[in-house]
């Protein structure tokens, strides 16, 4: 092959333009620079729609970019309207599949090819505490049920935290406080009733538990907190005037580039009731696009190698806070976290006890237009405390079968 | 009436107009006072407050430091792409808007009614619903992902307002004008040029100033239609805002608003008076 | 007519180039949301079934109430501040240049960029409410932020602020045409300032207010970035509007067909909205060709 | 050779026909004017003439050559607009010299047509001046200036006056006409001041709702009216027209206003011979408020005619005394001698010039004699 | 008792000066037209009576009460403004009972006195139209009922009919006289047509630059113009004036008009005793063009002066012949009977009427005699 006559290129759309989701991404366009290549990335600010509406304004116009981000059953959906390339033989050879938990596998290869590389997990529900609020609550037991964590944020409260939960109000953190219930009381009610949309399962108790737990979660939040995102708590957060938080782990990473430190909080899988952690997976991958220039192919092979590769996976995790895809990276060295240590492990251990499934809040689940029609019904009954849990069930179910 | 007699009264005009003058200032004396704090004291007072001490290196990250993806330069090279397209395409739609406007007001002809009345009905249309048609015309016309595009789609969009506003202004102007230059042998361009365009300077004025605002402020079109290096101030604003997963860079991103409102702001503030006038000239028919 | 070519294209192309644009996209637009066209277009037929599960939708519903609800005060309070900013200013008072360029500067500002410094206001854990807590009147509330029945209102507060200038703009344009003998004749008349504004002035300020309310409707039907950046729907979706939806659908949502469909809503609205306006246009013309 | 040919010209605006079958002959030198009430369609006959509109029906010959399809500019035409239409952004040079230029009529010759032109109007001073800054006068002179710098075939002129103070109306009139006696050019020229058309027409064409109703020199349109409308919208005050009975005794026609009425007036005619058949019918009796004057007034030779009547209201203008009177009980205007002021209320003797009557037919309101 | 008094009036706009001092008494009943050319300052004057604008110096006084600090609806006055002023939006009904409703008047009695206006101006079928449709005529009578239904002490005017074609404003002018006639209200009457003022006026106030030249009933102000400006201001055309020498002999004055000249005019004058001092020296010698009148017109017992002088230009207006001649060298406008058309650059003979002649200080411009 001519691979060493073309420099490779690689033309890439993302929305990570700021924060450490940008910091991480030019990381990893220094590192392919590094391998020699030209790094052309287009960061879409603002929100996820922005970015698509690029991606796709590119290929109606027959030039898609060599590579995406995109994410979750989109992948599938996308894949169907502009040619994608096969990478089976570079995943092969570099034995990404064996270390890819099995359920993140199948979304990144619909209709059995790898055609996308997922880059980076976060779990969604993981149980963020807060220092000082433990404190304030003389509590030192990590909370394992939702029972625990009820019975805690109910300690703070008396202890003098204002708020017990620090979450924010976006529509993904809506979500991520019902899926986080719902996943906590039944993995299976999850894994039946939001990923596979059975009927039954969606009008079952444990849904309606869950928006129960869900709205208990909002009763101990700052009422004022409206659509702000949760990282305006953060400060109060830390200094103990807030004191549980279940986010994604990038949570993480955005505390750090805040400057506080990882002695004030702690990071423990979120509430499960049969004490065995739940997995909301999350995970952010490229998409590769057919493209005929030899140089833009180099680079897709570049870039796949990269993406794939173990070294630069620590990387880029270490600059998010996520962990990585590769269940085969050592996370005992300098540079990670506890945080990201125990996620790890809730994932090993999740995979193991089939707890571990994919999130509703983002994107992970579902297509898109499920997707927001599901979390249309949460966001509205987070917000609105009127609404029974019993009307949201009805609701949800409403839903789905009005986007299906 | 409009006299000055009866103080009690007025001094009840001065109090309320001065009111409302507060009630309009106040968004924009915040975000100035908060170009001036630093993140961490916005943090950790409210939005509004008073600066500690003055962080003028707010305006410095703004301008040139803070980073888009691997792009640290600041909103300055996005400030450029925005003139780069705000001008051109400002100056397209106001001229031929303004020849379009005088036609259609001076010239009659078959169809014209109809042909201006859709025209105007684009004022209407909501932007969203463009977006997709405009991706597979500008895919068609090879001009996808160029600065060139986005001026044409601005200078075609615009022209529904320029016409509007140009051709209410120019069928005030005496027909026999118009008739004593063809009688004089001028033609349909040496009237515009020589006779009509003279005339027009309160009507480009707030053709000018309606189309630079909007066109600099627009957003959606801008960063769905370039690419990198291209895109347009507001992108750069939206990358600042829209850090969701971060903590807020209030101060920072007030910094890089006021810088971004600038131009606007100033063509307000040096062209208002005439806005006023012209405005009256072309809207009130 | 060769001779003339130039000028035929001059005058013609760019007005036919606009005009075809309107006509195609709209006729697209319409075609689009009879097809199961998801994230792109496709070809295909599904009759009105995008119209009725968009019709169908809490959201669509939502958004309609809402746009009522807004469109009305909006419009009513822009026009009422506008009109009182153009009487204050009518009053030959000190200092107009300065006060106009005021109430005019936020027509200058980005939607987005209202949004934004609006949520910042208006958001009462960081903004008014926070600064009059501390202040120390701690029972001060103003949290129709994140009070999902007042939530609109803010983007009516937003909406007034930024756009009355123009409603001010054209009021005092209208006021200061008004024939300077007329108020003569009414101050012979007995009548007072108040009088004189309300029967006499005001009445002839019907042409420009019949245009204020249009383009303020207008803005009102189509308002999208300034509802993105203040509440972007929320609390939850009690915010939504008609332009959100349909934004939503096409484009987050990946649901071309239905997005399209509620853009043709949308235009059924505008159209509502317009028609009787031509209407009103039409008989205007027609009156004042027969005086 | 007719500078100007109108053959059965018709103009509609959609269902509205402001000229029905204009036919017009003006020979080269001539100065035509077009009187009318306003909306006759005299603005739409000058703009047709001048290109500006087209023709529903008919054509238009300027100096033998058929236009109907010539473009404005070719048609070796100059207009003087009401509103003088003078461009406002150029000076009153450059106002003058427009033509020329888009002509490309090379610079020297521009400005030698321009001396002659602006001494000829006197406005060498103002050359340099927009027109904002010209007086109404001023204004007109250079929208004439404009005009004469052409030297066309054809002057056209909208009512070129009517934006201007009486004054200066008469100080214009008599300018124009001075100057078609020098260059003698052939004008049309409209106006709704009939004074104006009488000055200064050598022919009048007297319209009424797109219809040519008379085509005369202006003594023959004053003197001889073609119908009613001409009678009436000639001359200010205008004719007086009421009903009369036509006898007939030995010594020829008398014509009695108010017939059978104790105050009825009897008055002999002379010459009215074309209206013999009308003998024992109604006719119109028209006669002028000037051939009615003081009961001393010596009109003619012959012996006057003198009738008391009674004064209803008297008018002092300084130059003359309009009288409003009842003769046979019919309204009447008559100008007198500004010596006199009779009473109102009273009777007075007026002096009656039966030589200037005119009688109409009621029916097609047609002039019998 | 004067019904309004004006003291010392003065006004300045920045440091333009619109009124320099204007004195006025006005009596009620008294029927007073204030003319001048525009810019004189007639508007300004009407607003201050009216209170719309306030003196710089001086008072106004309206019914013996000063006014200078009253407002304008407490002065007891109704106004009609050349433009109308019709209330756009009102029907005219609503127009005329305004000020009723505004002076709380009782309904009934608005209906009463609105019933009473429309009759008087017969527009009893337009009240419910709105003032956009009707002719301008008919806002013309509007805006006179409004003024009417008020029953004010002082009826300001200015210039309600500059607005109107020249046919409708005669009629009108004739409706309004016949109005002050019948209701003998106090009228002031601002206008700059100079036949309006002689017809309508008991009393003229000739302005000019914010001073009033002459303030006398018409004939006073035609026949006795105070100084040149009145005598070129008042009558259509305007008088004739040029210089002149006056000499005596034996028999009396006699003014010579290009004295010195081959066709000198010499003009023996009788009845001018007053300008006896000016024997010898010059004088401006103005003569009203009605003065100047074809050879055979018999002015007076007297024998008739008859000079024969060269034509240069005939204007006939039908109703009259208007003669340009030169007297002694000087241009003088005649107005001869219709019959008569002299020629072009021949000379003819003209009667003088020299009872009616004007001698003027030529440094003061003041009339002498
Ligand atoms: N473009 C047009 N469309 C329809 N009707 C028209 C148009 N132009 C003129 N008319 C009508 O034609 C008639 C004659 O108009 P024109 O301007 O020729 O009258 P005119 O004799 O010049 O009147 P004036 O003395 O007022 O200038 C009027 O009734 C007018 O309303
Ligand atoms: N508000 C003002 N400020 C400055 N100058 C003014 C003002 N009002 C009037 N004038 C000046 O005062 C002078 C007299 O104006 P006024 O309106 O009284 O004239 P007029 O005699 O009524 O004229 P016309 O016959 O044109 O109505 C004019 O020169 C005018 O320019
Ligand atoms: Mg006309
Ligand atoms: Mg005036």
């Amino acid at each position: 092959r001519a691979q060493s006559a073309v420099k490779p290129r690689l033309t890439v759309i993302s929305q990570w333009s700021a924060g450490s989701d940008g910091a991480a991404i030019t990381a990893l366009g220094k590192k392919f620079e590094e391998k020699g290549g030209t790094w052309q990335h287009s960061p879409v600010p603002g929100f996820t729609t922005e970015m698509m509406n690029k991606l796709r304004a590119q290929i109606i116009a027959g030039d898609p970019p060599a590579c995406s981000q995109l994410k979750g059953p989109e992948i599938a959906a996308w894949s169907k309207i502009a040619p994608t390339i096969n990478l089976d033989a570079l995943v092969a050879a570099a034995g990404y599949e064996k270390v890819v938990a099995p359920d993140l596998a199948r979304l990144h290869k619909p209709g059995g090819k790898w055609i996308s590389l997922p880059l980076q997990i976060y779990s969604t529900n993981m149980l963020f505490l807060s220092k000082r609020a433990m404190d304030k609550a003389k509590a030192d037991k990590i909370p394992v049920t939702w029972t625990d964590f009820n019975e805690l944020a109910e300690k703070m409260k008396a202890g003098g935290v204002t708020y017990p939960i620090a979450n924010g109000g976006t529509r993904p953190d809506d979500g991520q406080k019902f899926e986080a219930s719902l996943a906590g009381i039944s993995p299976a009610a999850y894994r039946a009733a939001i990923m596979n949309l059975d009927k039954k399962a969606l009008e079952g108790p444990e849904i309606k538990a869950a928006f129960a737990q869900a709205r208990k979660i909002s009763d101990w939040m700052d009422p004022n907190v409206g659509a702000q995102p949760y990282a305006t708590n953060l400060k109060r957060f830390i200094d103990g005037d807030m004191g549980m938080m279940i986010q994604g782990g990038w949570a993480q990473g955005v505390l750090r580039n805040a400057g506080f430190k990882f002695d004030d909080f702690t990071i423990t899988p979120g509430p499960s009731d049969n004490s065995k952690p739940v997995f909301l997976l999350n995970a952010d991958a490229f998409i590769f696009w057919q493209r005929k220039e030899p140089d833009l192919q180099a680079g897709q092979t570049l870039m796949a190698q990269l993406v794939m590769d173990p070294a630069i996976q620590t990387m880029y995790s270490q600059i998010t806070g996520s962990i990585p895809v590769r269940t085969d990276v050592d996370l005992s060295g300098e540079g990670w976290s506890d945080g990201q240590r125990r996620t790890a492990a809730a994932l090993k251990d999740a995979v193991a006890n089939n707890q571990a499934v994919l999130s509703l809040a983002h994107n992970m689940a579902q297509e898109n237009g499920l997707t927001a029609a599901m979390i249309d019904v949460i966001t509205e009954y987070v917000k609105n405390k009127t609404i029974k849990p019993e009307e949201a069930v009805t609701r949800l179910a409403e839903a789905v079968e009005g986007a299906r | 009436m409009r006299d000055r007699t009866f103080a009690p009264s007025r001094m009840l005009i001065y109090l309320v107009v001065s009111l409302f003058a507060a009630a309009y200032l106040a968004p924009l004396a915040v975000v100035v006072l908060n170009s001036l704090r630093t993140n961490e004291e916005i943090a950790q007072a409210s939005m509004i407050g008073w600066p500690k001490q003055l962080a003028w290196r707010n305006y410095a990250a703004a301008w040139s430091g803070f980073c888009v993806a691997e792009t640290c330069a600041g909103i300055r090279p996005y400030m450029l792409n925005s003139v780069l397209v705000t001008i051109p395409a400002t100056i397209f739609s106001t001229i031929l808007g303004a020849i379009a406007g005088y036609a259609v007001s001076l010239w009659r002809f078959r169809g014209d009614n109809w042909i201006y009345g859709i025209v105007t009905l684009g004022l209407f249309l909501p932007q969203q619903m463009r977006l997709l048609p405009w991706t597979i015309v500008l895919r068609d016309i090879g001009l996808i992902n160029t600065l060139t595009g986005l001026v044409l789609i601005h200078t075609i969009q615009g022209l529904s307002f320029t016409v509007l506003f140009c051709r209410n202004y120019y069928v005030a102007i005496p027909h026999e004008l118009i008739r004593a230059a063809r009688i004089d042998g001028a033609g349909f361009f040496r009237i515009f040029w020589r006779i009509i365009l003279p005339l027009s300077a309160p009507i480009l004025i707030v053709t000018v100033i309606w189309q630079f605002t909007h066109i600099w402020n627009e957003f959606l079109y801008g960063v769905t239609f370039t690419t990198g290096q291209q895109q347009p101030v507001t992108a750069a604003l939206i990358a600042l805002s829209a850090a969701i997963a971060d903590i807020p860079q209030h101060g920072v991103q007030s910094a890089a608003v006021i810088i971004a409102a600038l131009p606007t702001l100033l063509i307000y503030l040096l062209g208002g008076r005439y806005f006023v006038r012209g405005l009256t000239a072309g809207a009130v028919k | 007519m060769v001779r003339r070519l130039p000028e035929y294209l001059t005058i013609w192309l760019p007005l036919l180039v606009s005009a075809a644009h309107l006509v195609s996209f709209s006729l697209w637009t319409i075609w689009i949301s009879f097809t199961p066209s998801t994230l792109v277009p496709v070809s295909g037929w599904v009759g009105l079934r995008n119209y009725t599960a968009v019709l169908a939708s809490r959201n669509w519903q939502i958004a309609f109430d809402n746009l009522l609800l807004f469109g009305s005060a909006f419009v009513l309070l822009s026009l009422v501040t506008g009109l009182m900013l153009a009487i204050l200013l009518d009053q030959r008072i000190r200092g107009e240049n300065v006060l106009r360029t005021i109430f005019l500067y936020p027509l200058a500002v980005s939607f987005v960029v209202t949004g934004t410094v609006w949520s910042w206001l208006l958001n009462p854990g960081i903004g008014i409410q926070k600064l009059v807590h501390d202040l120390g009147w701690t029972s001060f509330r103003f949290d129709w932020l994140v009070d999902r029945d007042m939530a609109i209102w803010t983007i009516v507060i937003a909406a007034v602020w930024q756009s009355s200038g123009f409603a001010m703009a054209l009021f005092l344009a209208g006021l200061r045409s008004v024939d300077a003998d007329i108020i003569k004749a009414a101050q012979i008349d007995g009548a007072g300032p108040i009088r004189i504004y309300r029967r006499v002035i005001l009445p002839t300020l019907w042409p420009i207010t019949i245009t204020v309310v249009v383009v303020q409707l207008q803005f009102a039907i189509s308002a999208f970035d300034l509802v993105r950046a203040l509440t972007n729907g929320g609390p939850g979706i009690a915010t939504q509007l008609p332009a959100l939806v349909v934004y939503d659908l096409m484009f987050q949502r990946g649901q071309l067909g239905r997005g399209a469909a509620a853009a043709v809503l949308m235009l059924l609205i505008l159209l509502a909205v317009l028609l009787p306006y031509a209407a009103w246009r039409y008989v205007q013309r027609r009156r004042s060709n027969h005086a | 050779m007719a500078a100007l040919s109108i053959r059965t010209l018709s103009k509609r605006y959609a269902n509205l026909e402001v000229l029905k079958g204009i036919d017009l002959d003006i020979e080269s030198g001539e100065f035509t004017v077009l009187v009318g009430p306003s909306g006759c369609g005299k603005s739409t006959l000058l703009n047709i003439v001048a290109g500006l509109d087209r023709p529903s029906e008919g054509t238009v010959e300027i100096g033998g050559r058929v236009v109907n399809d010539i473009p404005p500019k070719d048609r070796d035409i100059a207009m003087v607009f009401q509103s003088y239409a003078l461009y406002p952004s150029m000076t009153v040079r450059q106002n003058i010299t427009f033509g020329m230029e888009c002509r490309h009529v090379p610079k020297a010759e521009q400005e030698k047509a321009l001396t002659n032109v602006a001494r000829l109007l006197q406005i060498e001073p103002l050359l340099d001046r927009k027109p904002s800054q010209l007086s109404g006068g001023q204004r007109q002179r250079v929208a004439m200036g404009r005009a004469l710098v052409r030297d066309p075939l054809l002057f056209l002129f909208d009512e070129p006056l009517s934006n201007l103070d009486a004054k200066l109306r008469v100080e214009m009139r008599m300018e124009i006409k001075r100057l078609h006696q020098r260059i003698g050019a052939t004008i049309v020229y409209v106006t709704h001041d009939q004074i104006e058309a009488m000055t200064m027409a050598t022919r009048i064409a007297v319209m009424h709702r797109g219809v040519v109703q008379q085509f005369a020199d202006p003594d023959t349109v004053y003197r001889y009216p073609a119908n009613l409308f001409v009678a009436r919208f000639m001359g200010s005050p205008p004719m007086n027209t009421m009903p009369a009975r036509l006898e007939a005794d030995a010594s020829g026609l008398v014509a009695v206003i108010g017939a059978g009425r104790p105050d009825e007036v009897r008055l002999r005619l002379q010459g009215y011979d074309a209206a013999a058949p009308f003998v024992g019918r109604e006719v119109v009796f028209g006669i002028r408020p000037e051939c009615i004057a003081e009961g001393s007034r010596v009109f003619s030779g012959d012996a006057p005619i003198v009738v008391n009547a009674p004064v209803e209201m008297v008018e002092p203008t300084g130059a003359e005394t309009i009288v409003l009177l009842r003769l046979g009980g019919e309204s009447a205007l008559a100008r007198i001698t500004p010596d006199i002021r009779p009473t109102p209320g009273t009777p007075a003797a007026f002096a009656l010039d039966t030589r200037r009557i005119c009688l109409f037919n009621p029916e097609t309101e047609r002039l019998i004699a």
